[in-house]
């Protein structure tokens, strides 16, 4: 608990560090909600602004995506945990961010906690990555080892048979709203539009029907396949629950294993699905 | 709602013989939007084209499906019979009823159901398509050929040839390239010279051809029929125009640097022409061995150029020029065998290495043609080692196809030169071109001594005073199972012809491929060897793989053949069937601009969207498949068309 | 009366299809439960193409490539072998049975594999029975 | 009319209830409490606070084909979708949630034009009630505001209040009384006693007060009215809007639909389906053109639409404050504070 209080202390002095020196127009960071299990997402743009910041193991969204609202060339400062690094990572290769527009106040949170279930969702979620793989200011202690991998989560469903996978997948899929908080919580659904609001083709039902809400997962897991990074904001923005994270952790786990590349890890990388290599055998059609 | 015709072909017995076709056009007639249903014995015969035609016109049918043969027999005549009766032809879909359906049974409620749902499917996608149309752009008549070695000489003439501008661009102050260093050309020993200079003086009388010596591409944009070519001119300090190739400039010239035509074997003047034969006749100023650009003064050339050609100042000049088509003809890079330090090159001065061993032969070479090492000596013995970085998985894979040959043409030589014992280490000896073998048999009567065995090192250790003085040869011999040691006076290594260095920069401002060893890539290894990926460009010689003479000079000259078609018409169709982008679904992740192999789609920033140049596009629909947002339109392949389809077909 | 899958197919111009035709024009036999579109690349094929496919009832569905390194555009397989491989994953891990999905490289020159490849992929599909999860309930 | 049932033979009741229609109730599983059609007696829950979706559907399905048409090989067929005839039973709804209902009316029925899906629903549906009684009110629940108390007996037939190991059911319509006079086999008659510890239930429960806020709806109107054009200030309300749905999805008085003709194999239907003004494409034009392209628009569009053009139009604020748009948002974006943001203004 101390440690929260902690970074939230080393993140209100950097914000007002920034913010002072004009170093940034904004921090992007969490400030208090209804109550204090409810942070929202907060963006200081003076120094007064910074005393609202917070941080507390209910801080768990992944702030990347507001990023895509700053125009470039404005220089924007942004907390990102391990996984929303990733996330910062995975959009400068993808040209929809600039590095130097960006200062980033990492934070190796471990501890975090959903705000639904009170779950401790470091080993679902996060990709077990607690320590940010990019940042500018380190507001806190980095946290080595791992306890499990973060595939571990994986393995109820792995050794599931097919039908009975089937079964987990409709009954998961079939509750879904088509609401679309998971794209829109998700800092890598930066489509606009997403191909589920395209009349031509029409990919998917418009009206929620199963049908058309399970073509609207699945190319959703395959747009995010190898560009996935785990933040896990997809399916604790879900109102009805959907597990996504692990169909998205799945195919995390593939790409790793057929293209030896991880999302998000490094700059200069090129996304695995628009890319190929010499090398790359038929062993992955098997 | 559309008015589809559907016309069902029975090709003879072809396909009447398991699809039942009168059920068949029974089904079609009553799939909806489909307004006449009909069958023929032929429907690509005359009468069966004008059952077409009259339909289109009686029926007023704007869309037409035929089920016959594979599209890829006759699905250009079904368009033309489509457009000459006032229908877009790409608004025809022809439906393989033979080919993927007849044929492959002898089941008839197979076939005929099948035919069945494939007709479905057309119908489902007839309604989606659109009618198309190619654009016709301008050709610019102008060919620029890129390297002035003996691929480009030749390929420049042909072009100019049948009076077309040619821009041949070289980067070293002469044309002649590689072919210019040689003695004597194998299997026929005729002189190098002999056959190249007459070309290289051709290219200097021809009107049609510009020669851009000292010069490099320096930017590529534009497609076929439309390249702007940005060379960059290297300050030569001499102005050409002015100079009149007296040479005295060069005659008093006090500085020295060392000779690139010569392999470093000699030195050359500071202002200099490479080579006696030299084309254009006019001298460079190298400016790292210049004394006045060295210590600041000097300036003797400037003093005793009566013509006042030399121009210190001089800076890179750039020149846009255009083309309508390119011919790449860059050539190879001998291997640097230092590294290969087993082999001792660099080491010992009696290691030498083939192109230096072209200069020891050549009578205009540094020795006057004399066989002298770099100590003075003439060699007693020589060994001369195959496969130096060839056909060896840790440097090159391939075969260089050209060093049994040459190092045969060494062997012959040194026999007439020296009189010396000459030692073949060969892996295989590969003689494959025409009168090779024949050659190859020559020699074996020529007193040379041939090993089966790759020389595994060459070293100075003496054994045995008999070894004194001279380099060992250490190689397996394959044939007789024994370890030989072979004392020898002179080494020559045959090493790889691999890509030149710069390749992949000249392939990045093409567009081109290289193959995994850097050379470039043709579009087909058997169909298109001399096409790349990027219409109208081309390729010939070294640059495309290892060969010799005869094979560079029969692609150079197919390589102009294929520019002139590209050049020769005026005007050409663009691919009508290309891609382009729906700017407002376009989410800018620029997908397609990584994925694309000819560079088609770019992004434009200042309105946040991927663009697709059409000119370049084929139609693959690679980016389409890329794009999450579907903004990528694939003309004739959209996505609702494929899916249409599929519909069609998973209905029955 | 025995369970007759419907396969959908979908080829590249330059390799299976003409492939395909090939099979034809030697009059090779093999079972007629394919049903192929054209397309001009493998690389062309939207993964949800093949979701769509089984949506549409499809009980297996076969996509024809040329073979990586022949790809008449270059490289249009070698992004595509990636995306149907995902593909495969994500139809796998749905809980679709795996022998539904095939990718073959089948060149223009290989008109007995195509057969083969057919023969062997609709006997796979057939032993599979009825695809029932992903298709959607029609009542026509 | 008040009756009674051992608490034990509620799942007796359900079975003649299912019998009797189709009957909705709270079923609870690993994920919550929703409404769901009910086939097995066990599964109804009554141990709940409330529901994670409204009851809303029970009226105005989320999908609803209008019409289903063929338009495969031969003729050509259209056909209507019958409008529902069965008598259906809402069982559990909280007081806020019925009272939903009644706002809903207003838009469906009362507006000129009468919308036959809602109204059949509507007539054909029985309410039973199920008031707040003892019960700690959530954080994030603001109906004392809105004038709503947790035993309101509007948009109720029915109440259902638990005593002891006992369920009593108070009949507060002609509706109400019909059904359970039709069940009465299954119920015994309330006593004295009974009465009494119904009242005091009620007073109990009426006394609960959640979050407070004035919120008169015409103060409310002309406030929101007067700061629409006050673009910083929706800017900062929607700072943190990732402008998904899930608000208006969970919300009882979101009433937004979309129709789109949907088919396979050309055989398909004409269906009406929950839609939401915070979806970026909602107010999409065809020219390309979106009137609301900003995440603040279309926040500003739902706050608004509830608090003050359906004051204009109706009379009435169309939120209850149950607190679900709250307790679903991803980013824990409150529509009372806003609210309470706005007043201050």
């Amino acid at each position: 608990m101390t440690a929260f209080k902690e970074i939230e202390k080393k993140l209100i002095q950097q914000a007002k560090e920034l913010l002072e020196r004009g170093e940034v127009a904004q921090v992007i960071a969490y400030g208090r909600g209804y109550d204090d299990q409810h942070p929202m997402p907060y963006v200081a743009k003076t120094v007064a602004d910074a005393d609202n910041l917070v941080f507390n193991e209910f801080c768990t969204f992944n702030l990347v995506g507001y990023l895509m609202r700053c125009p470039p060339g404005i220089k924007v400062a942004i907390v990102v945990k391990g996984a929303d690094s990733r996330a910062v990572v995975q959009l400068i290769q993808e040209a929809k961010l600039r590095r130097e527009d960006l200062v980033l106040l990492g934070i190796p949170a471990s501890g975090m906690v959903d705000q639904k279930t009170g779950k401790i969702i470091d080993a679902q979620t996060t990709g077990g990555q607690i320590n940010p793989v990019l940042c500018d200011y380190l507001l806190g202690e980095e946290k080595y080892g791992r306890t499990e991998s973060p595939y571990q989560v994986l393995k109820p469903l792995e050794v599931m048979g097919k039908d009975d996978r089937w079964q987990f997948w409709q009954n998961e899929l079939s509750r879904c709203l088509r609401c679309f908080a998971c794209r829109k919580a998700c800092p890598m659904c930066y489509c606009d539009p997403c191909f589920m609001d395209q009349s031509r083709p029409r990919w998917a039902d418009k009206s929620p029907t199963a049908e058309g809400s399970i073509m609207y997962h699945l190319t959703r897991f395959y747009h995010l396949a190898g560009r996935c990074i785990d933040c896990g904001n997809c399916s604790r923005s879900c109102p009805v629950d959907i597990p996504l994270y692990l169909f998205h952790k799945k195919l995390a786990q593939d790409c790793e294993e057929m293209f030896g590349q991880a999302a998000g890890m490094r700059i200069e990388d090129k996304p695995v699905m628009v890319d190929f290599r010499v090398e790359d055998t038929d062993e992955m059609l098997k | 709602m559309s008015r589809i015709g559907v016309f069902v072909c029975h090709c003879g017995m072809n396909i009447a013989k398991t699809v039942r076709v009168n059920e068949t056009v029974e089904f079609a007639r009553d799939l909806p939007e489909v307004v006449v249903a009909e069958e023929y014995r032929f429907v690509c015969s005359t009468p069966g084209q004008e059952l077409i035609f009259n339909d289109i016109k009686k029926y007023n049918l704007d869309r037409v499906i035929v089920a016959a043969c594979s599209p890829l027999m006759h699905e250009k005549t079904f368009r033309k019979v489509s457009e000459a009766a006032g229908l877009n032809q790409y608004l025809v879909t022809i439906v393989n009823i033979r080919e993927q359906c007849s044929w492959v049974t002898e089941d008839e409620d197979e076939a005929t159901s099948k035919a069945k749902a494939l007709i479905n499917g057309a119908v489902y996608r007839a309604r989606l398509l659109a009618p198309l149309s190619s654009r016709v752009i301008d050709v610019h008549p102008d060919v620029v050929v890129i390297g002035g070695g003996i691929a480009g000489i030749q390929a420049a003439l042909e072009i100019a040839a049948v009076n077309r501008n040619v821009y041949l661009i070289e980067r070293t102050p002469s044309i002649g390239g590689h072919m210019a260093q040689f003695d004597k050309t194998f299997p026929t020993l005729d002189c190098s010279a002999c056959i190249l200079t007459p070309k290289m003086d051709a290219v200097l009388q021809n009107p049609m051809i510009e020669l851009l010596t000292y010069s490099e591409v320096a930017e590529v944009k534009g497609y076929v029929g439309n390249f702007d070519i940005k060379v960059k001119h290297k300050a030569t300090c001499v102005n050409h125009k002015k100079c009149n190739g007296c040479q005295a400039c060069v005659e008093k010239c006090p500085a020295r640097g060392i000779s690139e035509f010569d392999e470093g074997l000699n030195k050359r003047k500071a202002i200099y022409i490479p080579f006696a034969q030299a084309v254009p006749q006019k001298p460079v100023i190298d400016r790292e061995s210049c004394t006045y650009f060295l210590k600041g003064k000097c300036r003797l050339c400037e003093k005793v150029c009566e013509q006042g050609a030399i121009d210190y100042d001089q800076e890179d000049t750039f020149r846009e020029i255009k083309a309508g088509a390119i011919i790449v003809a860059t050539g190879y890079d001998l291997m640097d065998t230092k590294p290969l330090v087993q082999y001792g090159y660099g080491k010992y001065p009696g290691v030498y290495h083939a192109l230096e061993m072209e200069r020891l032969f050549n009578s205009a070479g540094p020795t006057g043609g004399k066989v002298v090492m770099r100590d003075g000596s003439e060699p007693q013995s020589v060994a001369i080692l195959h496969c130096i970085g060839s056909r060896d998985k840790n440097h090159h894979e391939y075969c260089s196809r050209v060093c049994c040959m040459y190092s045969l043409k060494f062997a012959h030589l040194l026999k007439e030169k020296t009189k010396g014992d000459v030692y073949q280490l060969y892996i295989d000896m590969r003689a494959g071109g025409k009168g090779y073998e024949e050659f190859y048999n020559r020699l074996l009567e020529e007193d040379v001594k041939f090993i089966r065995g790759k020389a595994a090192c060459v070293t100075d250790r003496t054994k045995n005073p008999e070894e004194a003085g001279k380099l060992i040869v250490e190689v397996d011999d394959t044939l007789t199972g024994k370890f030989t040691r072979i004392p020898v006076d002179m080494v020559v290594l045959s090493p790889a012809m691999t890509a030149r260095k710069d390749a992949k920069e000249m392939a990045r401002l093409l567009n081109l491929s290289t193959d995994k060893n850097g050379f470039f890539l043709e579009r087909h290894p058997k169909l298109a060897p001399l096409s790349t990926m990027t219409d109208g460009v081309f390729i010939a010689g070294t640059c495309q793989s290892p060969k010799d003479i005869p094979d560079t000079v029969a692609q150079a000259t197919g390589a102009a053949a294929e520019a002139l078609v590209v050049v020769m018409k005026e005007k050409m169709e663009l691919e009508a069937t290309t891609a382009f982008v729906n700017a407002a679904a376009c989410c800018a992740c620029q997908n397609c601009v990584k994925v694309c192999p000819y560079g088609a789609p770019f992004f434009n920033a200042e309105k946040n969207v991927a663009e697709i140049n059409e000119a370049l596009c084929k139609g693959c629909g690679l980016c389409a498949a890329a794009c999450p947002t579907s903004a990528i339109i694939t003309r004739h392949f959209t996505n609702d068309q494929i899916m249409a389809e599929m519909e069609g077909l998973m209905e029955f | 009366m025995d369970f007759e899958p419907k396969i959908l197919g979908i080829a590249c111009n330059w390799c299976t299809y003409t492939g395909a035709d090939l099979a034809g024009t030697t009059r090779l036999k093999y079972p007629q439960n394919l049903r192929m579109v054209r397309v001009m690349c493998s690389s062309r094929i939207n993964p949800s193409f093949v979701f769509r496919a089984f949506q549409l009832g499809a009980d297996g569905v076969l996509i024809g490539g040329c073979h990586p390194g022949d790809c008449h555009y270059g490289t249009g397989n070698m992004y595509a072998r990636r995306r149907l491989a995902i593909t495969k994953k994500i139809l796998e891990f749905a809980g679709l049975e795996p022998g539904r999905f095939r990718v073959e490289w089948i060149s223009a020159s290989e008109g007995n594999r195509f057969a083969e490849v057919v023969t062997e992929f609709t006997a796979a599909v057939k032993g599979l029975g009825p695809q029932t999860k992903l298709k959607v309930s029609h009542d026509g | 009319m008040l009756k009674k049932i051992e608490q034990g033979k509620l799942s007796e009741l359900v079975t003649a209830l299912i019998d009797q229609g189709p009957l909705y109730a709270p079923v609870r599983d690993d994920r919550g409490v929703n409404f769901q059609s009910i086939r097995s007696p066990l599964a109804v829950t009554l141990d709940f606070y409330n529901s994670v979706l409204s009851p809303k559907a029970v009226f105005f399905p989320q999908s609803e084909d209008l019409i289903s048409y063929r338009l495969g090989r031969g003729e050509p067929t259209a056909k209507t979708t019958p409008l529902p005839t069965a008598q259906t039973i809402l069982l559990g709804v909280r007081p806020p949630d019925a009272y939903s209902f009644f706002l809903m009316d207003e838009l469906f029925l009362g507006s000129g034009i009468v919308d036959p899906y809602w109204q059949s629903r509507r007539d054909l549906t029985v309410v039973i009630g199920y008031p707040f009684i003892n019960q700690t009110p959530d954080a994030v629940d603001f109906y004392s505001s809105l004038g709503i108390s947790a035993t309101d007996t509007r948009g109720s037939d029915i109440f259902l209040i638990k005593k002891n190991g006992e369920l009593l059911f108070k009949g507060l319509t002609e509706k109400g009384n019909a059904l359970l006079a039709k069940q009465a086999a299954l119920f015994t008659e309330a006593t004295g006693d009974d009465e009494q510890y119904y009242l005091a239930a009620l007073a109990q429960g009426a006394a609960i007060v959640t979050r407070n806020l004035d919120c008169d709806p015409k103060r409310t109107a002309s406030k929101l009215e007067n700061l629409f054009a006050d673009t910083a200030f929706w800017e900062q309300m929607a700072a943190a809007c990732i402008s998904c749905g899930t608000c208006t999805f969970v919300c009882p008085t979101c009433h937004c639909f979309d129709i789109a003709d949907e088919n396979i194999f050309r055989d398909g239907a004409r269906r009406r389906f929950w839609d939401a003004c915070m979806f970026t494409d909602f107010t999409l034009e065809a020219s390309g053109h979106n009137p609301r392209s900003r995440v603040y628009q279309r926040l500003r569009q739902k706050v608004c639409h509830k608090y003050s053009y359906y004051i204009r139009n109706f009379g009435v604020i169309s939120c209850v404050g149950c607190g679900r748009c709250t307790r679903s948002c991803p980013v824990n974006i409150d529509i009372f504070t806003i609210i309470a943001e706005a007043m201050k203004k």
